[in-house]
């Protein structure tokens, strides 16, 4: 499985280079995908670099995963439809803040709006959070993919109190 | 605005004139679906031997069982019913198969539940003992 | 009661009248529905009466059992109005036309301008329905309507001139009396004018390369969206009839209407002759996209109009005189 | 002098959508100024009831994201955990899923032509293109079992074996779709009509669509050659040589030539693919408990890119799963197209991308409206309640 995985060794090693001592994590699992956790400080030079330098000019989504005390972003960036790279940022749940890269790539929208919706993650600078998928009477402060709402806490809430 | 009228178009508009049409005169023509079409699930009640297998795998919950084991019966709820074949699949014995029935739709959700008893206490087990069949 | 009066009131009531028209329209109703089905490759109505001939009757009867709902915001008196205008107009023009015979029922020195009074009339009907029903489908609707009638008009009356300058008369009788006398059709002596008329009553009809003022995939069903029961049932009833009054009027301008004074030959000739009109409306039908509003007025300024203007210079010519 | 712009609601409930999803358009006359989508109407949330199913019940249930794509999330789903359990299907069961992922994209071209011509008002020829897909429909039934959910895909390889007279069934069936689709194609030309509603209407520079990330179609519509099935191969496209189509006018023609290529292009890949269908099982027995990991898989689904992130933890069920589906990638974009253009052209605009809305919304929360309806009824308030006490 190491043979074909030449070009993903040099981009590693790239990344390494401009930000070698905030990558906490790197995992390249089979050819064309490689997962990088960073840490949140870098998160605007590793951006930046991959997008502008390293060409990875299309995201193809964000997705946000609640992992215990903190909510993982990861950042499914690609370079010429090939390879595949997951930028992973881990950020505090009482205070989920991250820069947004619409600047760097403006497709990026309705998908920081997606995750801001179901896990109270905020871009800042972001033009319009206003929920995309979620109804408009939706309590602002239930994050549904968050792993505390269970579906029946939820329901509870919904039928209880919550405007809907 | 009307000049490039193209012939294409009027050449196929009138060989439809004489070609018969392609639509089916449903409810009095029925179209025979093909061998291994996936329709409305029967058990064969002399062969199961209430393992609960098809009951734990069915993705949309639509197999009741009451009893355990030998005695076991089941209710079978067509309206949840994803009609994927998981249950034939999983059945160790076989019980369990799709027919090519796919009319299945009924005004009343009670005659949406399909009973499958056992030998001895009702005659019809093989057969649905609902309206529908 | 004067025998002669009760012949007027059956030929107003009954036979070239309101029955005989109305049923003329659930025809052709039938024939556009049932060939545009065929050219489609499916069976069209099929269950009600015989060959599915009584489907736009039965529509008709449902949706006068329907419940009839007015907007709140609408302009009730126009919107209860817009309706019956609709149905009255063309059943009204469908006087003028001679059907049993070489004269019509009405036929006055002129009739031709009264008719084309008349579409003028349906055009604004058709704007009044879209404006009073205060929804935002059906004002944009109307105002495509009014569009339309811009684009279309001015080619349509230029060529409905052409066969009166050629019969030296105004009135759709004599013409037909002409094209009898002569045995000459018109649309062998002005067939630019023949398809700028057929172009233009497709436009006024709003069948499918015009349907423009109803396109259901962008403003749902434009100027009659918010109309339902009752009042949907007459406007409907009125398109069909505009229906039997576009196929019968192209039967007396071009193809010498009901060329014989036997009633039983002349209403026979009649009936054969629109319905042929009708075919080529579901034909032309079947074959087009719609064009959009813009492009449809250029395209009438750009090509129709010119075109028409060269027919009456032809006429003037002498070419199409006889 | 400027008229006070109307706002125009297309949707939710449209007659030309065939989903609810709902664009507010500021319109000054018949000129869109501009758009704001709204989505999120046929939100079942998926992702959060994935979160407590088993592996096998959620392949029924991502099945069901989409109807036309349906076997594109079933194989990015198996493929994402095949990865993850590092078990390798057998050759003949990627060859079958390739048959069976083709044929389900020459069933979406068809069906979006004749959307396409619905749009723009030509009921013929939306007549003619739904009669021919109801022969690649038959060709899906007689493999799978069904016409639309075909259920082929499962964990481990596919369900049903493809015997001799079905190829020769879909070989026949294939060389009558190849030559219909010419058909539509020369229409398509030669039809002023069509030109006319098509031609120039909703440009999408290629500058514009890779900032905006376009996915499929509507991308290589613009000229940029991308294909997930060339560019990062998976399933059996390494071993099926095609090529990528790509046209460069931008416009709502230029994307129904693509699809009237592509399906061409998948014609001639079923063709290879039957020929050298290798022999063997057609799948593995694959464990029930999927050991900790994640994976992110891509398939190039009919209308474009389509990606799954799968985190698992070692029980039956996964820890997280996230599905984007392409039509959410080509939304920017499509509201990139629409401002400018004129009323009449937004069905055909919208129609261009062939969204699919049921897969947008997928996401992560159950609608609580349909539950109320759903627990007052008594049957299902007797059975809800079973289950809730069997959990306890």
């Amino acid at each position: 499985m190491t043979k074909g995985i030449a070009k993903e060794n040099q981009i590693v090693d790239k990344v390494k280079e401009v930000i070698g001592k905030s990558v906490l994590e790197i995992e390249i699992p089979r050819p064309r995908r490689i997962f990088i956790l960073i840490d949140k400080k870098a998160f605007g030079k590793a951006t930046h670099y991959l997008t502008k330098k390293m060409r990875f000019s299309h995201v193809s989504t964000i997705t946000g995963v609640d992992v215990g005390k903190e909510i993982e972003v990861i950042y499914h960036l690609n370079r010429g439809g090939t390879i595949e790279l997951s930028l992973k940022v881990r950020v505090a749940k009482d205070k989920p803040v991250l820069p947004t890269i619409i600047d760097l790539i403006p497709g990026a929208t309705l998908y920081e709006r997606e995750v801001h919706d179901l896990l109270g993650v905020t871009f800042e600078g972001h033009p319009d959070l206003s929920p995309i998928i979620l109804p408009e009477g939706w309590p602002p402060d239930v994050y549904p993919l968050r792993k505390e709402w269970t579906l029946k806490k939820v329901q509870k809430r919904i039928m209880k109190g919550g405007k809907q | 605005m009307d000049g490039g009228r193209n012939l294409a178009m009027v050449r196929e508009l009138l060989k439809h004139l004489l070609k018969k049409p392609a639509t089916l005169k449903y409810p009095f023509e029925k179209r025979v679906p093909f061998k291994g079409f996936r329709g409305g699930p029967i058990w064969d009640m002399r062969r199961c031997t209430g393992c609960e297998l098809c009951y734990k795998v069915c993705p949309s919950e639509a197999i009741e069982m009451i009893g355990k084991g030998l005695e076991a019966e089941f209710k079978h709820y067509l309206d949840r019913c994803l009609f994927c074949g998981q249950c034939e699949e999983v059945c160790p014995v076989n019980a369990i198969t799709m027919t090519e029935e796919y009319e299945l739709a009924s005004y009343d959700r009670a005659e949406m539940i399909i009973e499958f008893k056992r030998e001895e206490k009702a005659s019809k087990n093989l057969s649905r003992s609902s309206k529908n069949v | 009661m004067v025998p002669e009066g009760i012949m007027a009131l059956i030929q107003i009531l009954l036979f070239p009248g309101f029955l005989f028209l109305i049923a003329l329209a659930f025809f052709h109703e039938w024939v556009d529905r049932k060939l545009l089905a065929k050219l489609q490759n499916r069976y069209g109505p099929l269950y009600t009466g015989p060959a599915g001939l009584l489907q736009p009757f039965a529509d008709f009867i449902k949706l006068l059992s329907k419940e009839d709902i007015t907007p709140k915001a609408a302009d009730k008196f126009m919107f209860s109005c817009a309706p019956l205008f609709m149905l009255s107009f063309p059943l009204l023009a469908l006087f003028l036309i001679p059907v049993t015979g070489l004269t019509a029922s009405i036929s006055f020195e002129g009739d031709l301008i009264f008719l084309m009074f008349l579409f003028t009339l349906i055009a604004i009907t058709i704007f009044i329905a879209g404006w009073s029903s205060v929804s935002r489908f059906s004002t944009v609707g109307g105002v495509r309507a009014a569009f339309q009638m811009l684009g279309y008009e001015i080619p349509m009356t230029l060529v409905m001139v052409g066969p009166a300058i050629a019969a030296r008369t105004l009135s759709i009788s004599q013409i037909v009396g002409w094209q009898t006398h002569n045995a000459a059709w018109f649309i062998w002596l002005q067939p630019i004018g023949f398809a700028i008329f057929v172009l233009c009553l497709l436009a006024e009809l709003e069948f499918i390369p015009f349907d423009i003022p109803e396109a259901e995939t962008e403003i749902v069903a434009g100027w009659f969206t918010e109309f339902s029961g009752r009042k949907l049932a007459l406007i409907r009833l009125g398109k069909d009839v505009e229906l039997v009054l576009a196929a019968s009027l192209i039967t007396s301008l071009f193809l010498g209407g009901p060329n014989s004074s036997l009633p039983i030959l002349a209403t026979g000739f009649f009936l054969l002759k629109t319905t042929l009109a009708v075919v080529l409306f579901t034909t032309l039908r079947a074959l087009f996209a719609r064009f959009r509003i813009d492009q449809m007025i250029a395209g009438a300024w750009k090509y129709l109009i010119p075109l028409a203007i060269l027919q009456m210079v032809l006429i003037q010519l002498g070419f199409g005189r006889w | 002098m400027s008229y006070p712009t109307i706002r125009i609601p297309f949707g939710p409930q449209h007659p030309f959508h065939i989903e609810p999803e709902y664009f507010m358009f500021e319109v000054d006359g018949e000129r869109v100024v501009s758009v704001k989508p709204r989505i999120g109407y046929v939100h079942r949330g998926i992702e959060k009831a994935i979160e407590d199913r088993t592996f096998i019940q959620n392949l029924y249930l991502i099945e069901r994201i989409c109807g036309i794509c349906s076997h594109a999330h079933t194989t990015c789903y198996t493929q994402a955990i095949e990865e993850i359990l590092g078990v390798e299907i057998p050759p003949r069961a990627r060859f079958i899923r390739t048959i069976i992922a083709e044929l389900e994209r020459i069933h979406n071209h068809y069906l979006w032509l004749g959307l396409a011509a619905h749009e723009i008002g030509f009921e013929t020829l939306f007549m003619y293109t739904w009669r021919d897909r109801e022969i690649v429909m038959d060709l899906l039934e007689l493999l799978s079992g069904n016409r639309v959910h075909y259920a082929m895909n499962t964990l481990g390889g596919v369900r049903r074996d493809i015997t001799p007279e079905i190829v020769e069934k879909i070989r026949k069936g294939l060389d009558a779709l190849e030559e219909r689709m010419r058909y539509y194609k020369k229409i398509a030309m030669t039809e002023p009509t069509i030109s006319k509603r098509a031609n120039g209407i909703g440009i999408l520079k290629p500058k514009d669509a890779l900032a905006l990330c376009a996915v499929g179609p509507t991308l290589r519509a613009s000229g940029i050659k991308r294909d997930v099935r060339a560019d990062d191969p998976y399933i059996a496209y390494s071993e099926i040589p095609f090529n990528v189509i790509t046209y460069d006018r931008c416009d709502v023609i230029s994307r129904l030539f693509v699809r009237c290529d592509e399906v061409f292009e998948s014609v001639n890949i079923i063709r290879y693919a039957m020929e050298h269908l290798p022999e063997g099982k057609i799948r593995i027995k694959v464990p029930r408990r999927v050991p900790e990991g994640e994976a992110v898989s891509r398939v190039e689904a009919p209308r474009g890119e389509l990606i799954h992130y799968a985190k698992t933890n070692g029980t039956t069920k996964p820890e997280r799963y996230k599905v984007r589906s392409p039509t959410l990638g080509n939304i920017p974009s499509l509201c990139k197209m629409l401002v400018g253009g004129y009323i009449a052209d937004i069905p055909i605009v919208i129609a261009g991308i062939d969204p699919c809305f049921s897969c947008t919304d997928r996401m992560a929360f159950v609608n609580v409206n349909n539950n109320k309806q759903w627990i007052l009824s008594g049957e299902e308030l007797r059975r809800y309640a079973i289950k809730w006490y069997r959990k306890e």
